[in-house]
């Protein structure tokens, strides 16, 4: 058994023993092994040139991380919070995801910035933001979040090993969960089914895969099987596992605490609709954090998705027409 | 062409900080008194804060304890017109100025994001993405002045702070617009875990001023007459339409970052134990003690105005705050959109 | 007749003569008029000090455009192009969308970013993306775009009489596209029927709609009606009207420029499925540019939506079920 | 903790640009007639060039005419292993270091985004977004210092990027890596219509060095040997391992900001003219003159290198470039998506 958070150590362990190119930068990533211990150690074992403690500035982090990538090396940056790193959105948008395809192949971009994402830990302002879409409309950027500790330790790997830009998304309340490390994680573009269901699918990724399993948990008792499905990564999408899915079922739900307007469930609706729609006996329906700016800690619970709202969507899946 | 614009050698910080206690500055009895009591106030509140969020009364807590003169002499040197730009550590500095200890202590509760009207004290909302605030102050302060208002504003940062980029475009605003804005650096020689040197190669953190064309001044940030000095000369400058000034306070944080965080990770006893002794509360204490300005009438007002601050915030603090699911939609736009009334509706009735 | 840009410098000079609380701010807009002229003549009318030639540094003034709006007054800050914006996305962010919500109402921020974005006009690398997703998907911004001269001046007006904040969403390359400007634009909020149809709806906005519009014309001759919606304001977005065309035609395609994975089109096309979905007779469909970074001038035709992506959409709408 | 950390004075810059033409320095012929042949290519590549965007062969041409000296000075002064990291004014010192001149208009011609692979040339992407390809020659002096090379990058702005956070954040990192890594800012006293004394309050930028704790150096930026010394010795500090140099180069566009603009609008002819009477080209070649280093042969020649460059380019930018529209979906990642095969091919079956 091991958290989340351990499996991420491991992962950047074995990618840096593995690969001498393998560099990691941030805000107290060094001596005190990052806000959420993910570094733990790895500079004692290293050294402070593989694991280095920046300066305070994100921009300047991104930007000298791509330089390092552009001299061969694989950087690893690690961005202390999801709001904190919106000072380093020019620096992703204009220079990591588009160097190799600005220079037709010749400057590839291996870089993988490591993001905690999402709230329930009862964050402050600014400590809790989903900012996936942001990453997801961002062509060249590949965009992983794990669920698990398997996912957590296997897709970073993957990620550091990519020859692409990597936004890595760590769901901050899923980092002290602990469970079983294997070692087969499915590899990046591969959606994985964590339970069967025959009614409907519930699609979803990162911090709202535990509400979802909860949810088909509990729907079960009020008649309802619901397939959980686990998207990994948002880019690439497996549009093949999902329709699967959702053309077996002909019902689905997607569920993830980032706002709704314009977020993913926007982009997995449209598309699973584009290319299931005469399978389809209800509408794609959504369940997201609410179109508002994150709430503070002590009403964050209101605007999470929880059991009961996707219990509720589900319900008015149009059950009676079935 | 070829000459340079502007002399350089003025806007270079001297090579000591300036200090006023313990030198042969003339005291200001009434002014040092006042100090006092703030100082004594402010650990008070620091400590009892911070058991307070031991207590789980708050979700986090940046201590300021260490950083009291700095706080207090910001407080303290400002108008009753002038705005104040605190951080996220800086809610003693808005206690200090007269702000309601409980609503400056919102964001940190968790119960809203600022839990005061800012317009109403002058206070802009404590600021958690670091140097953000500060393009905030020198905008506010330009407005000001085009008003023909005289105005100020004081904005705090830390030594981390001045590594983003923020903090370069607001102090290079505020020297072309020559706008009545300060600049307090707080130097705690930290940010999180990680040193000073990590953070800057400059000779020190006032040095860069001249790169703005801007007068860097450094004081000692442990000696809170000599902060209060240098920030009310900065800001009569600056409303004198002289433009602004970077100070940098060389201080340091007695505690750990948060309550969240373990300090023996990055620092020695032996360090920690040095600033000890240079104690902003023990300094200004034993100077007024020394000068006989230290009546036991002031020492035993300024006990008591701290024990009823203290207990202000345990009882406050103690109880739950009224909490509205509906505040979530009501403030995102002037007139929530047909969405989010939607959304509201959607929620009141799961909650009802 | 008049020109986009030349309505747009007739909203911003109307605005300051009202209102002494409105202030420019930008790159180049003083003595230069901008480089798109659209605030030529201000300056010199209304003093320096009421349209300002910033120092150069995106974040910086979009920040001290904040301190403006906390003291009262009306910002009017120009990007000088949409790439050249992402340095103050954090301002944006972490700030200007959420002050109004973060004091409980008592700091409202009315202040107007606008942004010349989109392509078509032969600009190198980083001068003609199409940034609206990133800013629909942050809640507390209002965003809009006009197609039209009269909107350009009625939008612009009213983005700054608003007490909260506005994206202001350019067309480059309609700057110079003339017509009659009248006075009657109609408020945010409110999507605008631009040509009647009734077989299938385009939903579209700004530099897109000359397109639609082309394409109805041309899908006439090929036996299709087709509606041309203006949405005009993505936030807020129209459903009444939005879904009131679909229920009636009963299909639609989303035309953008923006690229289509995670892009505008993916939410209109949700909500629309979500509201609408009895009434569709084939599933909303996109045409949209690539998920590619903004091609360079010379290939710039491929990856904008046209008349034959728009007309091919409409084929694929299963008519052969009707 | 009271002293400053380190000395300042040694930081700032010299008072006066440094010169070597015009005064007693010891010549050295061969190089300045390799900068003055330089100097003649460069002027006839940017006259060319604006003509050819004249004739509507580029989709935008910012010339460099008038910063030749900078260009040239620049170019001239790497070594083989190092990296030049240019902004988008700076195709000639791209040119100047060796790349095919159509390759290096590649971007301003517009059939693609880069056109030559930066790793083969050590030239990182002409960068438009001002100030950004800073940060990108500290990491990679960085990386060359981890890996054992004594690789040097040299990274190109100019005075309105210098506002720029990009701008700070790099030389502040630079400084505490002590990376090798020297910043030329071609202070041209305009970003596009807007005048340095709009940009900055600073005495010089030169003066910024100081607050990260890096040498600021001013060099006449119309005087092509000087740069090239400054740049030479600046990269050799780098290269020892001493750090950072910020160098300050004050020159001028002669030109319109790019064809595009009206230069009419924000400046006056009589200071363009004041400034093309100190043409760079002119200087270095008055020089040489007067001391009898200006052969015949070498003028001869280097006339001929700038018409061969012309004609090349002529040709060359005169045809039309192989386009494919299914290079937009190639290079987007490793290997496309599935989502853009499918597009790739919805683009191939639109365009077949
Ligand atoms: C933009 C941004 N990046 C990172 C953080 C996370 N963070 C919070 S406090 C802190 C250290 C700040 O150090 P300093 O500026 O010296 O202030 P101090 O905590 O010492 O008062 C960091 C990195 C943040 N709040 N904002
Ligand atoms: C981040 C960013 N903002 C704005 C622009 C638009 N822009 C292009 S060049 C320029 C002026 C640059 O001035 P300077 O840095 O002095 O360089 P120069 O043009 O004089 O060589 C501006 C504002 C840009 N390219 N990038
Ligand atoms: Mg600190
Ligand atoms: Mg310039």
């Amino acid at each position: 058994m091991i958290s989340m958070a351990g499996a991420l150590n491991l992962a950047l362990r074995d990618a840096m023993a593995a690969d001498p190119a393998v560099h990691l930068l941030g805000e107290d990533i060094g001596t005190l092994g990052g806000v959420f211990r993910v570094t733990d150690g790895l500079a004692a074992e290293f050294g402070e040139d593989r694991c280095t403690d920046t300066p305070l500035a994100e921009a300047g982090i991104l930007g000298t991380a791509t330089g390092m990538a552009m001299y061969g090396l694989r950087p690893v940056v690690e961005m202390q919070f999801d709001a904190f790193a919106y000072p380093a959105f020019e620096q992703l948008v204009s220079h990591v995801s588009r160097m190799r395809n600005r220079t037709r192949g010749a400057l590839p971009l291996p870089l993988t910035v490591r993001i905690p994402y999402g709230g329930g830990i009862g964050g402050v302002e600014h400590h809790s933001d989903s900012s996936e879409t942001y990453y997801m409309a961002t062509p060249g950027l590949h965009v992983a979040t794990p669920a698990t500790v398997t996912d957590a330790y296997g897709l970073l790997r993957q990620a550091i090993a990519s020859d692409d830009p990597v936004v890595f998304l760590e769901p901050k309340r899923l980092y002290w969960a602990k469970d079983e490390l294997r070692p087969d994680a499915p590899p990046f573009g591969q959606a994985v089914l964590r339970r069967p269901g025959r009614d409907a699918t519930l699609l979803t990724y990162g911090p709202a895969l535990t509400v979802c399993l909860e949810a088909a948990e509990a729907a079960r008792s009020r008649g309802f099987d619901l397939g959980v499905l686990d998207l990994r990564t948002l880019v690439p999408f497996d549009d093949e596992t999902v329709c699967a899915e959702v053309r077996r079922t002909g019902r689905a739900v997607v569920v993830h605490e980032a706002t709704g307007f314009a977020g993913p469930g926007a982009e997995i609706a449209a598309r699973v609709t584009e290319r299931c729609f005469h399978h389809l006996a209800a509408p794609v329906l959504r369940v997201t954090g609410f179109d508002i700016p994150y709430p503070p800690p002590m009403l964050e619970r209101h605007h999470l998705p929880d059991v009961d709202r996707v219990l509720d969507a589900v319900t008015r899946l149009q059950w009676e027409e079935a | 062409m070829t000459v340079l614009e502007r002399p350089a050698t003025s806007l270079l910080p001297e090579p000591e900080p300036y200090r006023v206690l313990g030198t042969s500055a003339e005291p200001e009895p009434g002014l040092w008194t006042r100090l006092y009591r703030e100082l004594v106030r402010g650990r008070r509140f620091n400590e009892q804060t911070t058991a307070l969020t031991r207590q789980g009364r708050l979700a986090v807590y940046p201590s300021s304890t260490g950083q009291e003169a700095c706080q207090v002499g910001a407080a303290l040197s400002l108008g009753p017109r002038d705005w104040l730009f605190p951080s996220y550590r800086d809610t003693l500095a808005a206690v200090a100025r007269g702000l309601d200890p409980v609503a400056a202590l919102g964001l940190l509760r968790g119960d809203w994001h600022t839990g005061y009207d800012p317009r109403a004290h002058r206070i802009a909302p404590l600021c958690t993405p670091l140097a953000t605030q500060l393009p905030h102050a020198v905008g506010l302060a330009r407005a000001a002045r085009l008003r023909g208002d005289d105005t100020v504003a004081l904005a705090l940062v830390g030594d981390g702070g001045t590594s983003e980029g923020d903090f370069h475009e607001a102090l290079n605003f505020a020297a072309v617009w020559r706008a009545p804005v300060v600049f307090l650096v707080q130097n705690n020689r930290y940010a999180i875990s990680v040193p000073l040197s990590r953070q800057t190669a400059a000779p020190s953190i006032a040095h860069k001023g001249v790169g703005y064309g801007m007068p860097g001044r450094l004081v000692d940030g442990m000696d809170a007459p000599a902060v209060h000095r240098v920030l009310t000369e900065a800001l009569a400058r600056a409303r004198a339409g002289e433009g602004p000034t970077l100070v940098e306070a060389r201080t340091y944080r007695f505690d750990a970052h948060t309550n969240a965080d373990d300090a023996g990770r990055y620092r020695e006893e032996a360090e920690v134990a040095d600033w000890r002794a240079r104690d902003p509360l023990t300094l200004l204490g034993s100077e007024l003690r020394a000068r006989g300005l230290l009546t036991g009438d002031v020492e035993e007002e300024a006990a008591q105005a701290a024990e009823r601050l203290a207990a202000g915030l345990r009882a406050a603090l103690g109880a739950d705050p009224p909490l509205s699911a509906a505040d979530l939609f009501a403030h995102v736009y002037a007139s929530p959109t047909p969405q989010l009334r939607e959304q509201a509706a959607s929620l009141a009735e799961v909650t009802r």
